[in-house]
């Protein structure tokens, strides 16, 4: 026992001091798409749905229905259009209603 | 309730609010509805050393007769129905419901002969945490986000959260 | 019951081979596997001769559901040239004979054919439920047609005379582990049975792939055993390209090698940390923690995620490690672990528990057909890896770490072995050089076998795909769905119930890779 | 006018109850008409023992005259205190039992002749009490015997009853023998027939016959009275006895066997020395705790009983030594003061004993078997025999404040006061025997938590435990020693007031106030070493739990409360399989005494298939019965060794038996010649 103590002395404080202050590790985290609607076309969307494994992506008429909730950052929209679509590197997404992680992405890449 | 303008105080009101309700100990009893065993491994990552959640006055508890935090992970298998009511029944009010990663949500499997695809359908779910898994950094903020939950439903009691302004 | 015991000459693959395709006919041929087809009338006596030859070991064994039920045995060889050796029959009728007794590792698998096609071993042995819980409130689908009758209640131990009793343990068991639940049968004192019902968690993951093409499939098969991602991952991927006759870049490959024994990492460490909580050692558990998370951390730094999910994909990867970060971040992660069991091993409180613990003889590893380290610390050195025709592994032979004396202590110096040893390829293939190719997969009708080596073992993927490149029928076996069946004969070696949960932490097994 | 004629009611009341039986039985009129005549006689019994126990020894009486009547010697009557004491016994048994019988009972021709033989047994018993002369004694006892024996064949073609009559027969034939051996010695020696005269006359015998004489009667009456390794009868024997039977067999036969004892020892031959003490002391400490652990693994209800009525005879035993011992070490006190203890806790294990071997009678009756582990949860579904079976357990246990306790104390007070012999070497031994009881009366407490908890308590284990119902089960006769039990409890002065008014016909010392110096307060005969009051302690203990219930029923919390099933794990549903059985219950016992027991470990399962078993787990760990196996056996195969041996002379063959008569006057008269 005395060993581990001296151990436990020697490796010092690791524990992070999240939430008080962000914590490093945070960065490398997968984290939810975050989209540019100018750069969105519906072609483009579908294409987006069409990867998604999961059910995070759903578009009506001229909006991407993005159901943070369900995204598991798997990073396969941001392959299909990598301009469009970046890691959002948002972490703290929880939310005490189901309909705050779902967000309405307006496709405005038809316009131009 | 996302963390106030004040970064600083979050962890302080935190530990107040926990203190002022829960006689500074708030405790959680974990479900797995059907994972894949890595939303587990995470939340057991979270009284590691790197989380460390006793700092914040939350506990572990293998007993829903003492928790007051069902944190929930998996997208509940039809055949585990039975034990998710029983332990939830089994908690004492006021108690909250966590719904904890992508499965719980509802974003890998739907509703099926199997399973129903998430939380939501069996438990009456107060806050979710989003990700696949969710790192212990989201799983701490959610725990967070679900004292809020809890404050409010705590009936008559000042909270000390809304006196500083941070009940969301 | 008279399992057939192997002889002392090993005859070489090509001989079983050739007497097998004498049975019946050669079907395929690639990489490591051999398919034969076998009539169901001989299928006895190929068994025989394949569970007849030593260092034979029947890997899996599942059915697919056409016109006509193919009941497919894996068996995997295992001296002089590795590789896997497939026999498939035509089963007409309910019937077919009763492998276990040939190959009792086939047991629990003939419960899951049952289960899930309704075919049963001749000589109506009782069968166990092992995925379809009794309470199921809906009628749930199988993979085939419905059993005649169903299952008998698991184990029913209905203690005859009462001088037994069953003492319960779950669905829901400690805090952060997963849902189990443990028929503890005991005598007040000794252990004298324990079962698992681990229907809590049957997700019905291969059920749902079929009609899924394989990029999507992939997504949930590396979800069935999630602390495995990588492996399963692999051998589904493999088993795709199997099919599709394609051979990822070596490149590619070698980054899934690298992601795979990043994961053996990472789990072998938390299995650390378990059997420090087991054996009520808290500051071992916290160092072994913070080791665990800083494994985690190389993960996500060099893969973009913690447990390495999506980097393997069907004709390659999706992405390269961060080959800087890995060569900066590992060695330090790696010591980190390194120096926490070197204390460990000096901490007679926790050696004395693992000692002589949870014994399993070699004879048992090889007749339930157990994998990974719990077989190899039994002297058992089977290892997936050496099945590698080519790629990585073939270019970097892993030497098989192995143990005597079987018990948690032996589990544990394989697992310290085998972290160096995974430390040592990960810089060869960085070394080496790896990359993010990904062929893209022409869609074609056929079947292949894949198969990896997760930190808990051997997992194998068999998928057929029709024209449309659509599954038909995918079979996943983690390492768990293998190593759940010698953990009873484990406890059962032991009469202290406290000394379970360090069995179990030694066995470091998922549930969800034995439900799916 | 004296006890005796009551007594000449309560016999003349029995054999008209045993006629009217036989005549009767078979229909419910007379099974009624029998079993009112029988508590008839119960009642004068008990009067006219309780009245002996205040007027102390009637002389010897000769109805007959001095004529040879059918006894081949005078019939010789007499009542004393000491048989009193179990007169007052027999009778409360008779009556409960006779209140019990008619609703246990079908009316039937089996029925008919049982209960024609049962009251003729209690008559049979009620004449050794009331003998006054050896060869009276001695018919008396036979006659007992025998008629016990037809009882234990109430079922006489299942073998189980066979097996147990011919134990029973076999091992009360061998003890008579010794018996009359043991009195043969004395009359011999004294020259007398009567008991008083023996008595009187006895210091004329020289030590060595005495003791022989002693240690012939220890052995003869210990087949009765169970002593460890004379006991094997008892475990054989009551299960294939109707309840009311078995309650009969351990309430009071049992008890003869220690009377004999008693009689032995204190009044016909009190030996000098303190070795044959010593001897009886030893002989009770040892059946005592053997008792107790062969019932810790019985399932059989009536198994685990007998077991544990040997357990108790061990102990009266042991207080009997002990008595005997401070006889010789001239501690009158305490020689006085341990045969009351002893004789308090006869009249205590009669009435608990026949209480709980009357409730099994219900159980057996209500769930359809007697085996702990098919039961369970009785106690909503018999809820008046679980109250009164409480009672009896915690009587049995020991627990304060039921009599067992009282009894016990008493014994324990006695031996722990070994120190006034003198002698270190005794002193040692008397603690060491104390010790042995108070293992006994630990494992006694862990014994009777299992016999009341397993059938009693959690959930029925089989359909028919769970279908048993209450209606129409007997439940008068149990309740009255219910009563009986609290009574000999509370009312503990006013019984060891009798009691050692009885013990002074035996030891002629006079306890009363040393005793008692209050009226409800007791000392263990020296006024320096402790006392207390069982009736202080009854209402103190009542007060305790009253005053917490009051205290929750007044301060319960009025505010609203929802109560939710227990935490289980999440199970789909408990099933009666998960919960404690008798045998787990009994393991830690099992594996700390595996010496004693030898435990044979069998594990089966429908496919022991290497790879993952499948069907129903079987495991059984038998005990085995080391003296059956070791003792018994032997002997039987020597004796059948013997009868194979001498079988080829009888061919069957007439010239074969004409050649040996040829032969032997042959013989005769070459022997005539010489």
């Amino acid at each position: 026992m005395p060993l581990w103590f001296a151990r436990g002395l020697r490796r010092g404080v690791v524990t992070t001091r999240y939430p008080a202050r962000p914590d490093g590790s945070a960065v490398a985290l997968p984290t939810p798409p975050a989209f540019r609607p100018l750069l969105l076309t519906r072609e483009i969307v579908d294409r987006m749905i069409a990867q998604c494994p999961g059910t995070a992506l759903s578009r009506a008429a001229d909006t991407l229905v993005f159901d943070a909730g369900s995204c598991t950052a798997c990073g396969r929209c941001a392959r299909v259009a990598p301009h469009a679509v970046t890691p959002s590197g948002e972490f703290e997404l929880a939310a005490t209603t189901r309909s705050a992680l779902i967000k309405m992405v307006p496709i405005l890449g038809e316009r131009r | 309730m996302t963390p106030g303008p004040d970064e600083a105080t979050t962890a302080e009101r935190l530990r107040a609010q926990i203190a002022a309700q829960f006689g500074r100990s708030l405790h959680i009893r974990t479900l797995d509805t059907g994972s894949c065993a890595v939303c587990e491994q995470e939340i057991r990552l979270l009284s590691a050393p790197h989380y460390d959640l006793h700092r914040l006055g939350f506990f572990f508890t293998p007993a829903p007769r003492h928790a007051d935090l069902l944190l929930v992970a998996g997208p509940m298998v039809r055949a585990f129905e039975v034990a998710a009511r029983k332990a939830y029944e089994a908690m004492p009010g006021p108690k909250v419901v966590v719904a904890t990663g992508a499965c719980a949500l509802g974003g890998v499997y739907q509703a099926d002969p199997f399973m129903h695809g998430e939380v939501e359908a069996v438990l009456p779910v107060d806050v979710w945490i989003p990700g696949c898994p969710p790192s212990p950094l989201a799983l701490l903020h959610g725990l967070s986000v679900a004292v809020g939950r809890l404050a409010e439903k705590v009936p008559g009691l000042a909270f000390v959260a809304d006196e500083n302004g941070g009940g969301a | 019951m008279t399992a057939v015991e192997p002889r002392a000459a090993a005859g070489t693959r090509e001989q079983l081979v050739r007497a097998l395709t004498g049975l019946g006919s050669l079907q395929a041929r690639d990489g490591g596997a051999v398919t034969v087809r076998i009539p169901a009338g001989a299928l006895e006596q190929a068994a025989h001769a394949a569970a007849g030859t030593s260092g034979v070991r029947l890997a899996d064994m599942f059915a697919a559901d056409g016109d006509v039920t193919v009941l497919r045995l894996v068996w995997a060889y295992e001296t002089d040239k590795p590789g896997y050796i497939i026999t498939e029959s035509e089963i007409e009728g309910e019937e077919y004979p009763p492998l276990s007794d040939i190959a009792p590792a086939a047991f629990v698998e003939e419960c899951e054919i049952y289960e899930q096609f309704g075919i049963r071993p001749a000589g109506g042995k009782p069968l166990n439920r092992l995925m379809l819980p009794p309470h199921a409130g809906t009628e749930l689908p199988t993979l085939g047609h419905e059993p005649s009758r169903p299952p008998e209640e698991v184990h029913a131990p209905y203690t005859v005379g009462g001088q037994a009793f069953e003492f319960p343990f779950g669905p829901v068991r400690q805090v952060g582990v997963e849902s189990l639940y443990y028929g503890l049968v005991t005598s007040g004192e000794e252990v004298v049975d324990l079962y698992l019902f681990t229907w809590h968690k049957h997700r019905g993951v291969e059920w749902r792939l079929r009609g899924k093409t394989v990029s999507e499939a992939i997504f949930l098969a590396e979800r069935a055993e999630g602390l495995s991602a990588v492996a399963v991952g692999w051998a589904f991927a493999a088993a795709a390209e199997a099919a599709l006759g394609i051979a990822p870049a070596p490149a590619a490959l070698r980054t899934r090698a690298v992601a795979l024994e990043l994961e053996r990492l990472y789990n072998h460490a938390a299995a650390t940390a378990a059997l420090c909580q087991a054996t009520g050692l808290s500051v071992g558990q916290a160092a072994a923690e913070i080791a665990l998370e800083r494994l985690l951390r190389v993960n996500a730094a060099s893969f973009g995620h913690r447990y390495l999910f999506g980097v393997v994909e069907p004709g390659g990867v999706s992405r390269a490690p961060d080959a800087d970060a890995l060569r900066r971040e590992l060695p330090g992660a790696y010591d980190e672990l390194r120096r926490t069991t070197d204390a460990l091993l000096g901490t007679n409180s926790f050696v004395d528990r693992l000692e002589a613990c949870g014994i399993l003889t070699a004879e048992q590893a090889r007749r339930l057909g157990l994998v990974g380290p719990v077989a190899r610390a039994t002297g058992l050195a089977t290892d997936a890896r050496l099945a590698a025709a080519a790629g990585p592994y073939a270019d970097h032979p892993v030497n098989v770490i192995t143990a005597a004396g079987g018990d948690v202590f032996a589990r544990f110096q394989v697992m310290l072995g085998e972290t160096a040893e995974s430390v040592r390829l990960i810089r060869q293939f960085l070394d080496e050089g790896t990359g993010a190719d990904r062929t893209l997969v022409p869609p074609r009708a056929s079947t292949g076998l894949g198969w990896a080596e997760s930190s808990r073992g051997e997992v194998l993927a068999w998928v057929a795909l029709d024209s449309g490149g659509r599954i038909t029928r995918a079979r996943l076996r983690p390492g768990s769905a293998r190593n759940w069946r010698g953990f009873d004969d484990a406890c059962r070696s032991q009469n202290v119930f406290t000394d379970i949960p360090i069995i179990e932490a030694s066995f470091w097994l998922t549930v969800a890779g034995m439900a799916r | 006018m004296n006890p005796l004629d009551l007594l000449y009611g309560a016999g003349g009341a029995w054999l008209a109850a045993a006629l009217a039986g036989l005549l009767a039985g078979s229909r419910r009129p007379g099974l009624l008409t029998c079993c009112a005549l029988s508590a008839l006689g119960g009642a004068a019994a008990l009067a006219g023992g309780g009245w002996s126990l205040i007027y102390g020894n009637t002389p010897v009486v000769t109805p007959g005259g001095a004529a040879q009547t059918i006894t081949g010697g005078p019939l010789q009557l007499q009542m004393t205190s000491l048989a009193g004491v179990f007169v007052t016994l027999l009778g409360i048994v008779a009556v409960a039992i006779a209140w019990y019988a008619p609703r246990y009972h079908e009316p039937g021709h089996g029925t008919a002749v049982y209960l024609a033989v049962y009251n003729l047994a209690l008559f049979a018993c009620l004449a050794v009490l009331a003998a006054g002369g050896m060869v009276t004694f001695l018919v008396a006892w036979e006659t007992m015997s025998l008629a016990c024996y037809l009882l234990i064949l109430r079922h006489p073609r299942s073998d189980a009853s066979a097996r147990g009559a011919f134990w029973f027969l076999a091992l009360s034939e061998i003890g008579f023998l010794l018996v009359v051996v043991a009195f043969v010695i004395l009359s011999t020696k004294t020259h007398a027939t009567g008991l008083d005269a023996m008595a009187a006359r006895a210091h004329l015998v020289n030590g060595g016959w005495r003791a022989a004489a002693f240690l012939l009667a220890l052995a003869g009456f210990g087949f009765k009275a169970g002593l460890v390794p004379l006991h094997v009868w008892l475990p054989e024997a009551h299960p294939v006895v109707p309840a009311d039977g078995s309650a009969f067999l351990s309430g009071l036969v049992v008890k003869l066997g220690v009377y004999g004892i008693a009689l032995f020892a204190f009044r016909l031959d009190p030996v000098g020395g303190a070795w044959p003490g010593l001897v009886t002391m030893g002989a009770g400490a040892f059946t005592a705790a053997i008792g107790i652990l062969y019932a810790m693994g019985e399932r059989d209800i009536k198994r685990f009983l007998a077991y544990s009525t040997i357990e108790n005879a061990g102990i009266i035993v042991t207080a009997f030594g002990a008595a005997m011992i401070f006889h010789a070490y001239r501690q009158p006190q305490l020689y006085a003061f341990l045969l009351i203890a002893g004789l308090y806790h006869v009249a205590n294990h009669g009435c608990y004993k026949t209480l709980l071997f009357l409730e099994a009678g219900v159980v057996e009756h209500a769930a359809g078997t007697r085996d702990m582990d098919r039961l369970g949860g009785l106690v909503h579904r018999l809820p008046r025999s679980a109250v009164v079976t409480f009672v009896g357990t915690l009587g049995i246990a020991a627990l304060p404040p039921l009599n067992g306790f009282v009894s016990e104390w008493l014994i324990f007070q006695g031996l722990f006061q070994g120190f006034r012999t003198g002698s270190h070497l005794i002193a040692i031994l008397i603690v060491l025997a104390a010790a042995t009881l108070g293992l006994t009366g630990g494992l006694a407490i862990y014994a009777f938590v299992r016999g009341f908890g397993i059938p009693y308590l959690g959930m029925p284990r089989t359909r028919q435990s769970a279908a048993a119902r209450e209606e129409g089960q007997p439940i008068g006769g149990p309740a009255l020693l219910a009563v009986a039990c609290v009574a000999l409890a509370v009312g503990a002065p006013v019984v060891l007031a009798a009691l050692s008014r009885a013990g002074r016909t035996v030891t002629g010392v006079s306890l009363g106030r040393l005793l008692l110096p209050g009226e409800l307060t007791v000392i263990p005969a020296h006024a320096d070493f402790s006392a207390f009051s069982p009736t202080y302690l009854a209402v103190f203990l009542g007060a305790a739990c009253a005053v917490p219930t009051l205290i929750y029923l007044a301060g319960r919390p009025r505010a609203g409360s929802t109560s939710v099933p227990v935490w289980d794990g999440g199970m789909v549903r408990f099933r009666p399989r998960m919960q404690y059985s008798a045998m787990t219950f009994s393991a830690p016992t099992r594996v700390t005494f595996d010496a004693l027991y030898r435990p044979a470990v069998s594990v089966r399962r429908a496919s022991d298939d290497p790879a993952g078993r499948s069907g129903p787990v079987h495991y059984e760990a038998q005990v085995t019965p080391v003296f059956e196996r070791y003792l018994y056996r032997p002997v039987i195969r020597a004796v059948e060794w013997l009868a194979d041996a001498i079988r080829p002379l009888q061919s069957g063959d007439v010239n074969l038996y004409l050649l040996y008569v040829f032969a032997m006057i042959l013989l005769a008269y070459l022997v005539g010649a010489l």
